[in-house]
């Protein structure tokens, strides 16, 4: 049977990307940052917390999609995704492996559930999914997980409300439970945190909100995902709305999730950075 | 519920300094924006980059929004309907990084932007609410 | 504000575009399916009943989307959508005008009430939009209705449940009521009833089930929001399944509409043409 | 719960005469599906009908889609993955209607479909389920 086994919240900020690319991790900008993943790197590669799949909720920044088709959920169901051109070249980044049995289950198992998926079986994957990848694993000649890929519309509103992101969260732990190849599987919620990359008020950082935010993942969960998106526009910039893409990863880990990890830093190009690990204590 | 969306847009416009991309946005910045994702593509990069102007004469832009590209007037672009990550492709085809490109619609330099992100960021204070003031 | 009117449920076979478009009617195989839309367009051009605005529920049949795209639910806000080339060239039938601005209230209010729309700004529609318009209105030099196209997928199972389709009814029916312009709307059902295009069982008619499936649409409605699919495709042919998309339509109106009219012929090319016209009694 | 969807996909396979184009059917038509598509193009509909076996070559099919293709089999391309929909890009650029097309998979010449239809149809009596023999 497969197993979620632990969830991870993550930035997914492009110039961690362009640091790890570019091997500047040793500038002093960087350092920093770079090392909010020191504990992940190291926790991720022991054979017992290893994944074999990564189901990786993130959203699209105008690479696959663009006004022509704007999918609220969209599940990734083909065998590789290559990264995107989002303006520069592609990202020197190797070719993402889907599970495509699993993305296929989960896919299926989402309808049944009435979630009202897209299946998208051809697009390239931006900044949001390979980042995190980079982030986690730095730079394989392959990653050495399976990923499959869940794009959330988080720039043309009105997004999903939080409470809807949760309910996806626990639709897909139901469909991984009931896969019957032995796998472990993690599920990563990336973007946020606090940003606004637009306007007179860009720039705009709330620790305290943030780090509230990330106190609650564990300790009262159940508050996020009533928290409506103008709060979110408020409190952490107009970009800080990706925060709900946190909220599928919590909904698919059990009430008692355990906080493994956590790093907070600002800033990290015009963000603040955050990231979490949870254990699923079933 | 007859008002629930539009009490859910009007509170957008109560954020200071702010446009959210709504779908009225989203109509209006149309072929802004997929202009914009046409420089996803190196061969139109280098189009774009020859010629701007003519470049711009295939989409059709308002005057407003094609003096604003050429302008690379960012704040008026998202007033005309355009939304960041599409516009990114531009700033990104010119070489500029999210905070050089973002730091242009603060009214403040790269290097005063850079200096207060690197002291933690924009406070939320007196940012949240036009109408309330907090 | 806008008000829903009226239900029509109609098959949405090509073959009923072909006699229209080449002008056929008067053939004896044509005559008694086209006289299945006699009564309908009489009553559509009195001033009291003849609707703004269609919302058509139809399916693409791989015609907009492909195998690389599979939205479960889609909604058309561009202004205007070209009849598609299906592999004979396009269907001499004018071009179909949205009413974008209702259209985009309803996507936002749909995805509000947690339906994971897909937004679509760029497709050509098909026989499954056409073909109920050309029944309909016959063979104008502009569509005298606007037409939002919302296309469901019911091509690549899982398909939405017949509950679900049902509930994004009620839901489309909170949005159309909350739109400020004085609007009569009509929403149409498509698709159906009784056919299988495929294999050894291809021709298959159920002519008692579609029957009772026409009665309980006013007699017991709620029956219908539960039947499973394997129901539909045991019973009334693989193709049958469309069928989902009238609950649709049905979930729009009240408890109490009322059939205004019904036709049923067979056959029409490989299917059972079912139609029905309901006032929707508020 | 665990078993909800492969009871769903399990009774699929009960129905006589039939393939549901389920995802697994998706999957190992997917290339078949996407050739069909590419004939809703009028020039691609020239180059296949001057030349099929060579318009096959630039395609990712297996051989035993390509033979079935060229032999217009259409429950062998059924059993290959295809669906019927995506099949029809073949068959009407060949010219022929739903009807025609159609009769070819249940074995009766088109004028015996033709009269089955015209009379009712097929009776579903027997048709529903393999196993209930109902
Ligand atoms: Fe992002
Ligand atoms: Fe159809």
């Amino acid at each position: 049977m497969a197993r979620i086994t632990a969830g991870l919240a993550t930035s997914h900020i492009p110039l961690i990307g362009v640091a790890i690319d570019q091997n500047r991790g040793e500038e002093d900008y960087f350092k920093p940052i770079l090392a909010a993943y020191d504990w992940t790197r190291r926790w991720i590669i022991q054979p017992e917390n290893k994944p074999d799949v990564v189901i990786l909720i993130y959203n699209d920044h105008a690479s696959a999609f663009d006004m022509n088709f704007i999918p609220t959920f969209a599940i990734g169901c083909a065998d590789s995704f290559e990264p995107a051109d989002e303006g520069w070249g592609r990202r020197p980044v190797p070719t993402v492996k889907n599970h495509a049995e699993l993305a296929w289950h989960i896919a299926q198992s989402l309808i049944l559930d009435d979630f009202d998926m897209t299946i998208i079986n051809k697009m390239d994957v931006d900044h949001g999914l390979t980042v995190p990848l980079s982030a986690v694993f730095g730079q394989p000649k392959e990653w050495p997980v399976k990923v499959i890929p869940l794009a959330v519309n988080v720039v043309t509103y009105p997004v999903p409300s939080g409470n809807r992101c949760w309910l996806l969260g626990e639709a897909i732990a139901r469909a991984v439970a009931s896969f019957p190849e032995n796998l472990n599987v993690q599920i990563w919620g990336t973007g946020g945190m606090s940003h606004q990359l637009q306007g007179a008020r860009a720039g705009l950082i709330n620790k305290e909100w943030d780090q509230r935010f990330l106190d609650d993942m564990t300790r009262d969960p159940q508050r996020l995902r009533a928290i409506p998106h103008i709060e979110y526009l408020r409190e952490t910039g107009s970009e800080g709305i990706e925060m709900v893409m946190w909220l599928i990863m919590r909904g698919a880990l059990s009430t008692q999730a355990r906080e493994l990890h956590r790093a907070y830093h600002v800033p990290a190009s015009n963000t603040a950075l955050g990231h979490l690990v949870l254990e699923n204590v079933e | 519920m007859p008002d629930r969306l539009k009490d859910y847009l009007a509170a957008f416009d109560d954020i200071p300094g702010t446009r959210v991309y709504t779908t009225e946005r989203a109509r209006q910045g149309y072929w802004l924006n997929q202009f914009c994702m046409s420089l996803m593509k190196p061969e139109n990069r280098e189009r774009w980059r020859a010629d701007e102007r003519r470049y711009l004469e295939d989409w059709q832009l308002t005057d407003a929004q094609k003096e604003a590209l050429l302008a690379r007037d960012y704040n008026r672009l998202l007033d005309l309907g355009g939304n960041i990550y599409y516009l990114a492709k531009v700033f990104s085809t010119d070489g500029l990084s999210f905070v050089q490109a973002v730091s242009t619609m603060t009214g403040m330099s790269v290097e005063e932007y850079q200096k207060m992100m690197l002291a933690g960021g924009r406070s939320p204070d007196g940012q949240r609410s036009v109408k309330e003031g907090r």
